[in-house]
């Protein structure tokens, strides 16, 4: 990463948040804007684009029916997979998802399957044998720092957009009926990225602050206030009293932006 | 294609999605979408929503590629896993390494390969929607997008299908005619030099049935090609007025 | 390609074919010799061996039972895979098929395709359960150029030379009977590509001329003068008005070829 | 985790193999047990049996991956065919893509990265029978293994779970726990720098019962560390008793 | 392999080897200590722990259901799979099996399969349909040369090892009962691997023979002193004397072997 | 192979395919079959259709294989999909990696490696038809196209197998023998030096059967090596004439 920014740049970035402020005049504790758009893929059966500052992603759900796993007989199937494609990024390569995307792909599918955010008990559609498979595709389009919270308050976005077909079981077969139904949810977790600069605590890195940060902890929390995934990640360490601290910011943030967002 | 298709066109000759033989669907191109690319473009064309990115001329890599005489142009057309009525897997198609492969050499002849030894320049192209045509829509997109990443090019590449409904030939097939029609006929070109770069067939035409899909596809072209050079402008001026 | 002939090469060839004359002695619309074996893999239901001058392909064909697809439930299946072999040539790799091979088997398949070639309706066992998959393999053994036409007449002329067993439906299952009938066939189609050199157009290039050659274009037609396929290749372009010319003498050279072949 | 969990810890406070609730698995740990890696370490923690092995300072290959300012760590977490209930695929899982990259990042804080530019070391952990908290055990045989090897390190890294069962924040989940406990927090520490490297969490805490868990996993990380440094110290006295 | 071993090591080992001796002092006919270990992985049906020498060979054994070959619908199947982790050996690379590691699996495989030593026709539970299938799985943790004898023995003492469910067939369906009993075993061949240097042949070659020798020959023979499976390696040759005083040798170590193993 | 067979041999010693015990099938062999290969030849062996092609001694690729002490020769032994029976997926299956290995090391010991370092050699064999025996006829088919592309060789190696059909001891199995017989010893040999390059052996021989099937495909191969050395002459002879 070093040859992404200077140590020039890097000296400048560590003096402006010793004083409090970052390269993009956000304080320490902010956030960048959030916009989330709903709906734009009309032939997937869920959709949202979020713009995190400038990091893009399209998040796709499609709902296709499926056999359960062996364990869970009863219980439909959330799956999470996420592409870093070519376009979002000179660094990012075509060809099957390395490291990065599958790390990105397994936290956003922790925040939501640990929450229960969507209901698997009632896309059984008969116990051991057929159920609904809800695939969630992560398309980064534009990478500017912080994919796991951009991606993970798009996956939501789509799951609460996602209609599925009415249907009923007539003799053992499925016959679609008129209408949609929204998928069933439980709870709406959200998830905050804190990053670590020599030993002071950002939220919502964006590119030219992950280029040059120690280390990153991610937090999902449900409603409650409550915590339902945690992943540090990057090459540096946090002490106990960062992880207290950088727990309480992501909280504190995940109910500000549980208001501002209406979830 | 089919062998038989249903009536796709009604008696007054209006199509399933209410256009003429000779209409094109609507469409919307813009410029410098994304911040990380060299140059990008996104479109929607019908129900299409496809976006393009150029990243280069740069070093290639791996280096063994590079070539000591002319630049090398790489494309990947890909499909988004929600972009179509099935959830496509991600891993890409023997079909879309065959799009890839004549979508770079639709856009190779726009291209002054030579100007540029040693390096190389990619393409990248993602549907996002699919609603049959990603091809063409793709090659617009993706000319743009090189354009805005500043590499000179001898004139944007243009690209739409004809096709055969029912017993008429019409312009720019939409997803039902794509399936339940009688041939498609997509046809890149370079208007201003008269260069057809990409042609290929699939279904049963008649010889003066193909001239006829031909010249009604190279129309549609220049038809876009006004709205792919608006796009562009649209773009620059903006930057202007932002200058000024 | 370059490297593969000099630039003295191709002015000379370039020369040539401004007096209409080809490094091989053709005309520039002539075809190479065509020699045609049929029957040659006893142990495939179908097999020919084409060699067009000195380009060489071996089409072996299999016929299984398996699964129609779920939008032709009443259908068979027939699929074309190529395999441009490392013995072909010294710049062939082995490895999973990478684009050439691709487009060949995805240019040849479109010929047959479309065209109808083979009567995919009369092999259907169990609408929706069980068909008949016909799989066409080529086999590319020696390149010496146009490995389209050679591929395509070698899948055509296999499809001709495939054998099924008689068989019955009894209570739903597939019983073999004595004896073969041929494989249902509903049309013949021809393939034949030009390629453009400096604005001349030349039928069924050799691998000289397809190392210096601008572009080429391909049309499979069939019994009643209609095209039923076409591909543009290579980094050049043609003129519309170079299309159609192309065309007219593609159609004409797949009426000559079918009286010879007699299809 | 699970959203409801059976009854796992009995009235007394016993869980079901008999710990108390901040009571380690028995643990034993081994150095330099194979002859052809640079350091390795062998660990049962539980009824985990994992070997880790170290290789290098040494060259990178393939060289491009080599940096000009410091050495690269890699790390693979594979697990044996027969080390689960049903057999797994020896291909790696998106699973052990994680795990390994985690673990990387794990052990990364305690190496001297900008001592040895140009250079690799390559740890490789193999699990031949699991039992929940795989990760944690892997991490703690795997600095064995690379301070076997001689890489100067600023500290043992040390890896141990809690998590929550039934209502109680408990110790080292294992493998019943793991699977039907509320929740489980795996942490790599290295504890003369007071330093987290490790930490992940699946299922539901409330923030004091997340501080609960961490305090709780870094006092068990800070006994399997004396034995640990037991170990080490035994494999070089052992030696040191032979050159005598 | 000459970066290895250096020339001066080579004629090191071949003066000694012309002299009866070897550097690991042991005589030309001599395999090194072997330790075996049965049982350690409580979670696999069987599995056992071989040291020959320093090479150290875990073997496991799944025993799963599944379906049978088609051409043998009354046998259970039985496969071996073989991996050289990387931390077996500095010249070991992760990613999928080589042609080394396939080699092994497959020439473990056919001393097994070959002397029937699995009664896979025990394993059928019901015909065509629903069969045992065991799983070797062969895992080298320690390189130090002859990893197919090593690997042989562990996986036959991993076979031994191994217990399957008992079990009952109800209505078609299988039922679970308490209990365990042994594979159903009919052999129990032994391998033994012999190389050649510079015309003298040696038995269990190690890692530093490995490097330095032409060629290598490996016999699996049963109790009935019997031939089961044969395999040259390497890159020379051995002249038909050379194979059948191998032969013979290779023969009597099995026995030697045998009664040592009490298998 | 089986346990035990059904009766394939007759009462007077003939076996299904007319055979007596000692004969070889019908064998043919075309040398310079292929014009871009630097050599080729074809053989056909019972219904066995195989072709092989030499490429070399050229430039390795890549080139971090080359080594610098000596030529590197490179097998691959692939299967036509409509070789077999059942259709065969092209992907290279673990009997078609073991095998371009055994065929690699049976051919190795005819070559000068030393007088050609950081140069390759690549050997590919197609096996157009299978009919029992591929590998032996793959190998004396290499040799040849080995020894057309003039790369100079210590003797030609020539391969044949031998087996155990009910209690006979037989020469040469053909597909129904080696899928019902009792035991299938493949050998390769250079004749002119009574060097073994190959030897494998599936199924169950006494210690006497083994010796006695040794000799008998040794033999074979004798035979085998009087049509190869035909054939190489054949074709020289021809570009004598042509010379002349």
């Amino acid at each position: 990463m070093s040859s992404l920014v200077t140590k020039v740049r890097l000296k400048q970035i560590e003096q402006l948040i010793e004083n409090g402020k970052r390269l993009d005049d956000r304080g320490l504790l902010d956030t960048r804007e959030i916009k989330i758009e709903q709906g734009i893929i009309e032939k997937a059966e869920g959709s949202a684009r979020v713009l995190l500052g400038k990091t893009e992603v399209l998040v796709g759900v499609k709902v296709e029916t499926g056999e359960p796993f062996p364990d869970t007989p009863d219980d439909g199937v959330m799956t999470v997979n996420a592409e870093l494609v070519p376009l979002a990024s000179p660094n990012f390569e075509p060809g099957p998802p390395d490291e990065n995307s599958i790390e990105l792909a397994r936290v956003v599918d922790r925040g939501i399957r640990e929450s229960h955010a969507v209901d698997t008990e009632k896309l059984c559609i008969e116990s051991g044998k057929k159920v609904f498979v809800v695939f969630v595709d992560v398309y980064v389009l534009n990478h500017d720092g912080n994919l796991i919270d951009a991606s993970a308050i798009a996956a939501m976005a789509a799951l609460m957009n996602t209609k599925m077909p009415n249907y009923e079981i007539k003799d053992g077969d499925l016959k679609i009926k008129q209408g949609y139904t929204p998928l069933p949810m439980k709870s709406h977790p959200i998830t905050v990225t804190i990053g670590k600069i020599n030993n002071h605590l950002i939220v919502d890195p964006w590119l030219e602050e992950e280029a040059v940060m120690d280390s990153r902890i991610t937090f999902a929390s449900n409603e409650a206030g409550n915590i339902c995934a945690i992943q540090k990640g990057g090459n540096s360490y946090f002490t106990p009293q960062q992880i207290l601290e950088a727990s309480k910011i992501a909280l504190d943030k995940a109910v500000e932006l549980r208001k501002k967002l209406n979830w | 294609m089919n062998e038989k298709s249903e009536k796709l066109i009604d008696k007054k000759g209006i199509r399933g999605d209410g256009r003429k033989a000779d209409e094109l669907r609507p469409l919307k191109l813009q410029v410098g979408v994304l911040s990380n690319a060299d140059g990008s473009a996104y479109i929607e064309h019908g129900k299409n929503k496809i976006l393009a990115a150029a990243f280069g001329p740069r070093e290639m890599h791996p280096k063994h590629l590079a070539q000591p005489d002319r630049m090398v142009l790489r494309c990947r057309y890909h499909m988004a896993p929600f972009s179509v009525q099935e959830r496509k897997s991600p891993a890409p198609s023997r079909r879309e390494v065959e799009l890839s492969k004549v979508i770079k050499e639709a856009l190779e002849p726009a291209l002054f390969l030579e100007l540029y030894p040693r390096t190389g320049v990619d393409v990248f192209v993602e549907v996002l929607q699919a609603d049959g045509g990603t091809r063409c829509a793709a090659i617009t997109a993706a000319a743009l997008a090189i354009a805005d990443a500043g590499v000179p090019m001898r004139d944007l590449v243009v690209a739409c299908a004809a096709g055969k409904v029912d017993d008429t030939v019409v312009l720019d097939l939409y997803d039902a005619e794509d399936k339940l029609g009688l041939a498609d006929v997509p046809v890149a070109y370079m208007p201003s030099l008269n260069a057809v770069t990409l042609l290929q067939m699939d279904g049963i035409l008649k010889p003066n049935e193909f001239e006829k899909a031909l010249n009604m596809a190279m129309e549609g072209c220049k038809k876009i090609y006004e709205i792919q050079k608006e796009a562009l402008k649209t773009k620059y001026m903006v930057v202007k007025e932002v200058d000024e």
